[in-house]
């Protein structure tokens, strides 16, 4: 059953069409990974699926029945989308469990503090709860970004590039904790260039290229697909030129 | 019969004033727009670069005795200077800092407040005066204008083409702009960026320099008479939008004939406060100015 | 938790004997109106220095909040202890009107828009002479009453327990507000903005909270002000009065708790020591903004930090001394 | 010198601070006259030829042995911006001064709140500006504000002489109006409208009919060219504009002459200063303006030569009207300390301070006890109407000051 359902989405910035009617379900529970090319949308689309800082220019986006367009962006997020962004981010002057306790909605019950340290212990941050976050290492800032969004308790979790920057073991903790958030009945969305991550934990592929779907399917056939090979291959060749 | 005459002498009276009002405020937002436009900073002492102008020049054409030209030189020199020293002292030791937008309105204002005290203590309270470059008076549309006026309306206009072909066409002008856009790879294409901000301000002071001296002549001097026109500026600057010289062409020209307007309409108790409500208007309407990008 | 109210203890403790200490009449005026400045730069402080919002608009609520109590108590005969109300009142709602249009606005942006307001109340306060006095300033204000008992009596020291009773109310305030979610979102949002929209911060809410809230001090000090004074001025729109509050925060340390409050008392007892230099303090005034901005960007509060990393280095040095 | 005579003094008022306020040591027979001004900003001009004033007249007392041993000193109390608690910290400063003996200053405020707090203090208090404002105050309790006197007079005669000038004008043939219209503008201050009210007032009860009317802003007013084509719409016989700020008025002066009307042109007070015709030149010729309270022209009062010589030595430029009355206070207080020989003794001072009948620069100053300024009129402090002619002020009325005739304004002539 879909969750999440993008139907005909488009965005320019001027001359350049960078999203052209794109179409992709979420299902419930599922981890859906998102590939393509450097340029082909992928940033773009969770930027406009946020609205942060803009929304789509046309085309519908719907949560759980739920018609996200006149929506706000912090009431998107309210209603269950929530994303982490491509770099570390954080509130640094904030201590780590600050930087959980500003994301959690309203009457998640009493004992807020207890709540968010739970939260963090998932994320084995918790011995770090009162450090401010800006002194914390980065992959415990990457996994602190993970762990505020899950403060928003969401039901579709976007997720641009967890494994950027990580060493080799870090990416397979990563691989486990995305496989653990999902679980919990998260559906995920995920873009990767880390491709041994991205087949790792992705149930289904969708290919993005010139802001258009590609190809969509399992992982194992996608990446045989021969355009999607091209695409890659174009984009290489254009990177060597 | 009455009535078309009147109208008629009425919409030359207003469209001498807005021409004049227009052309001042040219000339004084030039500069302030040159440093706003490529660099992003907005200078506060502006104004009191274009005092320190008027006074210089004052000293030496009046008090020394040496005549215009050597007034009207030594104005340029002096704040051409200024404009020098506001930059090593009260920008470049910033321009790492991530807040640089909030720092330099503090050290600019510091600046300002700095120049306009030192000026007080340099030449006194009293109010001073420069002589006009032309006696006698023009007619302009039926509307009699001073011949000092005449000058500046045509000196203006010319004084912005000539910053905008200097920014378009010459290697420093292109220099500067590319030090605006892109700091890292200016430099990597030889270009010094502090240099060009140097020459930026240099150029920017001494256009506030000239506003002084042209003002001088037809305005008191005092230690604060360029409080009111660095507001105009202001306004004008933010009119015509960030990194638009042509803006900043238009947003004078229609800061100076709404003021006309507005005076003969809604008469001139009501006009400034109508310019700050419009000010912010805009600002809230389109936030990057009548010209400006996105 | 004991220690951490020793400091506060003591600062207040000791500012609450000084008419003990002297009843010199100078020193009091000084004493109190510094503390009002304080309350002020305290209240921008949550604005500028918490939220991170460029706004220059802080002393016109100041100065709005004077007018307001000087024009309900006078004119229209409103009580005298009907002044810190209404100031807060007005000093609010004039925020909130200034923060609607900041609400779409970024950088330089915010600065012109909300000094434009102050500019614009200043025309206001000009033009309608017949309610405000024009440019020669509204006279006259009744001075605050309480029963029977005037507080310009017994050298105003009522002022000054006013105005130090204030001060304790903003710190304990602030001290909540930074350490509450409210806080924290006002910070985030600082730190970054998409991010904090990104985590369900909702921006204009937010922002309009923080607005009024911080209004609620200049709306506090410009009543109690404007009754002590016994008089509002168009000049409290200037750029001077700005400059010197934006001095104070600079000074002591902007988004922290104590920061502008030792920044208002050391630059008010500073400028006042200063007088005799006549327009020469301007020029010392201006020369200290522009030094601390470059060598202290952390204000009097960052020199604590700077000495224990200083005395850190120090240590260790001796440490590594005595090793071969 | 006086720098670091106040760094010296500001020092120990640091110590003071710190050791919560220990009395400094008394000077013996030392007089401290403070003047209390902005002495930075707009009107840092007024408060500084008050100051010179009243530092010359000091020097030459001082040179003259003082007053019964006792010697002047003048000093800055500065106001700073203007704001009410930087006027409230200069009164405070005055407080804690030893030996105060007097204030003499232009203005202390331009509201004059300041009253009340000098009223406290007790010490003589001359002031010599914004009569309306320390009037509105002081009337409500004269006896309250005993220390309070104002050399300059009341105002009200801004707003009612004028006709009778344009009146003698034209039976004396210098003006020859071909109706009995008038334009007028205001500015919008607590010191022009007034005159500006009143001034329309006086002009209806005299058969005048105004033909333009309007109000500009207390700010720099670059351009009056569109106010002027309205008015030249319509010439009117009389054109008055209330304008205070001098700056705006010369503006006017010049854009005036640019297409000049038929009409007498009458501008309030501006005119009297200085600059006025270094900005103005051969523009300025015929142009009419009055003062109250202002020094009696100097080719008739040897008085007013003798100061401004004096001034103008001593300072290099020529002295506006606070140079002189502040001069004249200095010496007034003189006369004061010496009938009542104890400058501690504020109460015999204020009380001899209010029985005041002197003639000074401006005129005869004796003071009104339910308003505490100088009564004006004839007999006393007089309004005086002068007609600029190239760059000379010559006094045309009251007859007895006059120094010289009326003239058809050069640009009328045809």
């Amino acid at each position: 059953m879909s969750l999440l359902t993008v139907s005909n989405v488009t965005k320019s910035f001027g001359a350049l069409r960078a999203l052209r009617g794109v179409s992709f379900d979420v299902h419930r529970g599922e981890v859906l990974g998102l590939a393509g090319p450097n340029g082909s949308g992928k940033s773009t689309l969770f930027n406009v699926l946020t609205k942060i800082p803009v929304g789509p220019d046309s085309g519908r986006v719907v949560l759980d029945g739920v018609d996200l367009s006149g929506l706000r962006p912090h009431q998107i997020v309210r209603q269950g989308l929530a994303r982490i962004f491509q770099t570390e981010t954080d509130f640094g002057a904030l201590t780590v469990i600050q930087n959980v306790l500003v994301a959690l909605p309203r009457g998640i019950g009493r004992d807020v503090r207890l709540y968010a340290l739970n939260l963090l212990e998932d994320f084995g941050l918790a011995d770090q709860a009162d450090r401010p976050a800006s002194e914390i290492g980065v992959f415990d800032r990457k996994k602190l970004m993970i762990a505020t969004a899950m403060a928003c308790a969401p039901r579709v979790l976007l997720l641009d590039e967890p494994a950027a920057g990580l060493s080799k073991p870090e990416v397979g903790a990563m691989a486990k904790l995305i496989k653990q958030i999902n679980r919990q009945d998260v559906a995920i969305v995920v873009i990767e260039h880390v491709m041994p991550l991205l087949l790792d934990v992705s149930e289904r592929l969708v290919v993005l290229d010139f802001g258009e779907v590609l190809a969509e399917g399992l992982p194992g056939e996608v990446v045989r697909d021969p355009k999607v090979i091209e695409a890659y291959l174009g984009s290489e060749a254009q990177a060597h030129a | 019969m009455d009535f078309a005459d009147g109208a008629l002498s009425a919409f030359r009276a207003v469209f001498a004033s807005g021409l004049v009002l227009s052309s001042l405020y040219v000339m004084i937002a030039a500069g302030l727009a040159l440093v706003w436009s490529t660099l992003g900073i907005f200078n506060f002492a502006h104004g009191a670069i274009m005092v320190i102008g008027a006074y210089v020049a004052w000293t030496v054409s009046i008090d020394l005795g040496l005549g215009q030209v050597a007034g009207l030189v030594a104005a340029l020199a002096a704040s051409a200077l200024i404009g020098v020293a506001v930059n090593r002292l009260l920008v470049q030791p910033f321009l790492a800092q991530p807040n640089i937008i909030l720092i330099t309105v503090m050290t600019t204002l510091s600046g300002a407040f700095f120049l306009e005290n030192s000026a007080l203590l340099i030449w006194g309270p009293r109010i001073k005066q420069l002589e006009k470059i032309v006696d006698g008076n023009v007619f302009l549309a039926g509307t009699a204008i001073s011949g000092h006026e005449a000058v500046i309306i045509v000196v203006a206009p010319l004084m912005m083409l000539a910053l905008w072909a200097f920014l378009r066409f010459s290697w420093t002008g292109k220099a500067i702009r590319a030090v605006a856009q892109n700091r890292e790879f200016a430099e990597l294409s030889g270009i010094r960026p502090e240099r060009m901000y140097a020459i930026a301000f240099a150029i920017s002071a001494a256009l506030a320099g000239f506003a002084g001296v042209m003002l001088g002549a037809i305005r008191f001097i005092t230690p604060t008479l360029g409080a009111d026109p660095l507001i105009k500026a202001m306004i004008v600057v933010i009119l015509g939008g960030l990194g638009s010289i042509p803006g900043t062409i238009l947003g004078a020209y229609l800061v100076g004939f709404g003021e006309a307007v507005s005076t003969y309409f809604l008469g001139a108790y009501w006009t400034q406060a109508m310019m700050f409500f419009v000010f912010i208007l805009i600002l809230v309407i389109r936030p990057n100015g009548l010209m400006g990008r996105e | 938790m004991t220690r951490t109210l020793v400091f506060p203890a003591l600062f207040f403790g000791a500012l609450a004997l000084l008419p003990l200490m002297t009843d010199d009449s100078y020193v009091r005026h000084i004493a109190i109106i510094a503390l009002l400045y304080a309350v002020v730069v305290s209240g921008w402080n949550i604005t500028l220095g918490f939220g991170g919002v460029f706004n220059f608009a802080h002393l016109a609520l100041f100065a709005i909040a004077a007018y307001a109590t000087g024009i309900l108590t006078k004119t229209y005969d409103w009580p005298s202890w009907t002044g810190i109300p209404v100031g807060i009142g007005a000093s609010v709602i004039a925020a909130l009107v200034v923060c609607l249009p900041v609400l779409r606005l970024r950088g330089i942006y915010v600065i012109l828009v909300t000094f434009g307001f102050g500019q614009l109340c200043f025309q206001f306060v000009l033009n309608q002479r017949e309610l405000t006095g024009g440019n020669f300033g509204f006279v006259r204000i009744p001075p605050l009453k309480l029963f029977d008992y005037s507080f310009r009596s017994d050298g105003g020291i009522g002022y000054y327990y006013v105005a130090l009773l204030l001060l304790l109310i903003t710190v304990v305030l602030i001290h909540r507000f930074v350490h509450s979610p409210f806080g924290w979102r006002v910070m985030a949002l600082r730190e970054n903005e998409p991010y904090a929209v990104a985590r369900g911060i909702a921006l204009a809410r937010v922002r309009l909270s923080t607005f009024a809230f911080s209004a609620i001090f200049p709306g506090a000090a410009g009543a109690v002000y404007a009754q002590y004074v016994r008089s509002a001025s168009p000049d409290m729109f200037g750029f001077s009065f700005l400059t010197i509050a934006l001095s104070m925060l600079l000074l002591g340390g902007v988004g922290t708790i104590w920061g502008p409050i030792v920044g208002a008392l050391v630059f008010s007892v500073f400028s006042e020591l200063m007088t005799p230099l006549g327009p020469g303090r301007y020029l010392v005034t201006a020369v200290v903004i522009v030094a601390i901005l470059r060598f202290f960007p952390k204000g009097l509060s960052g020199i604590p930090e700077a000495w224990q990393t200083w005395r850190k280095r120090a240590h260790a040095g001796r440490d590594v001394a005595p090793q071969p | 010198m006086f720098i670091n005579k106040g760094l010296r003094r500001s020092v120990t008022g640091l110590a003071a601070v710190l050791a919560f306020a220990v009395p400094v040591a008394a000077q013996d027979k030392t007089v401290v006259l403070g003047v209390l001004g902005a002495f930075a900003g707009p009107f840092a001009a007024d408060a500084v030829e008050g100051y010179n004033g009243a530092a010359l007249a000091a020097k030459e007392i001082n040179a003259a042995g003082g007053i019964d041993g006792f010697m002047f000193e003048v000093e800055k109390f500065d106001t700073k911006e203007m704001t009410p608690d930087a006027v409230l910290s200069a009164v405070e400063r005055l407080k804690a001064t030893d030996n105060l003996g007097a204030i003499v200053t232009p203005f202390g405020s331009l509201s004059g709140f300041e009253m009340d707090y000098v009223a406290e203090i007790g010490v003589p208090y001359m002031v010599a500006a914004n009569s309306n404002q320390y009037r509105s105050i002081i009337t409500e309790d004269p006896e309250f504000y005993k220390n309070t006197w104002s050399l300059a007079p009341s105002y009200d005669a801004y707003q009612t002489e004028l006709p009778k000038v344009v009146n003698q004008m034209i039976e004396s043939g210098s003006f020859a109006p071909e109706n009995k219209t008038y334009a007028i503008i205001g500015s919008d201050n607590p010191y022009s409208m007034p005159i500006y009210e009143g001034l329309k007032k006086a002009m209806d009860a005299d058969g005048w009919e105004m033909t333009f009317d309007d109000v500009v802003p207390p700010v720099e007013i670059n351009d009056w060219r569109v106010m002027l084509s309205k008015i030249r719409e319509n010439p009117p016989a009389v054109i008055i504009n209330t304008e205070a700020s001098s700056s705006n008025a010369a503006a006017f002066m010049n854009q005036f002459m640019e297409d000049p009307t038929d009409s007498l042109l009458f501008i309030q007070y501006a005119p009297s200063v200085p600059e006025f015709v270094d900005l103005t030149k051969e523009n300025s010729t015929g142009v009419l303006y009055n003062m109250l309270g202002g020094p009696i022209s100097a080719k008739v009062s040897d008085r007013t030569k003798e100061i401004g010589e004096k001034y103008a030595a001593e300072y290099g430029y020529d002295s506006s009207i606070y140079g002189y009355i502040c001069y004249e206070m200095v010496y007034l207080y003189a006369d004061l300390l010496k009938e009542v020989g104890d400058p501690s003794d504020y109460d015999a001072i204020n009380a001899t301070l209010a029985e005041t009948d002197k003639e000074m620069v401006h005129g005869r100053v004796k003071f009104d006890p339910e308003t505490h300024l100088s009564i004006q009129g004839d007999g006393y402090l007089p309004i005086q109407f002068y007609q600029i002619w190239e760059g000379d002020r010559v006094t045309i009325y009251p007859p007895v000051y006059a120094t010289g005739d009326s003239r058809t304004p050069p640009w009328m002539a045809n």
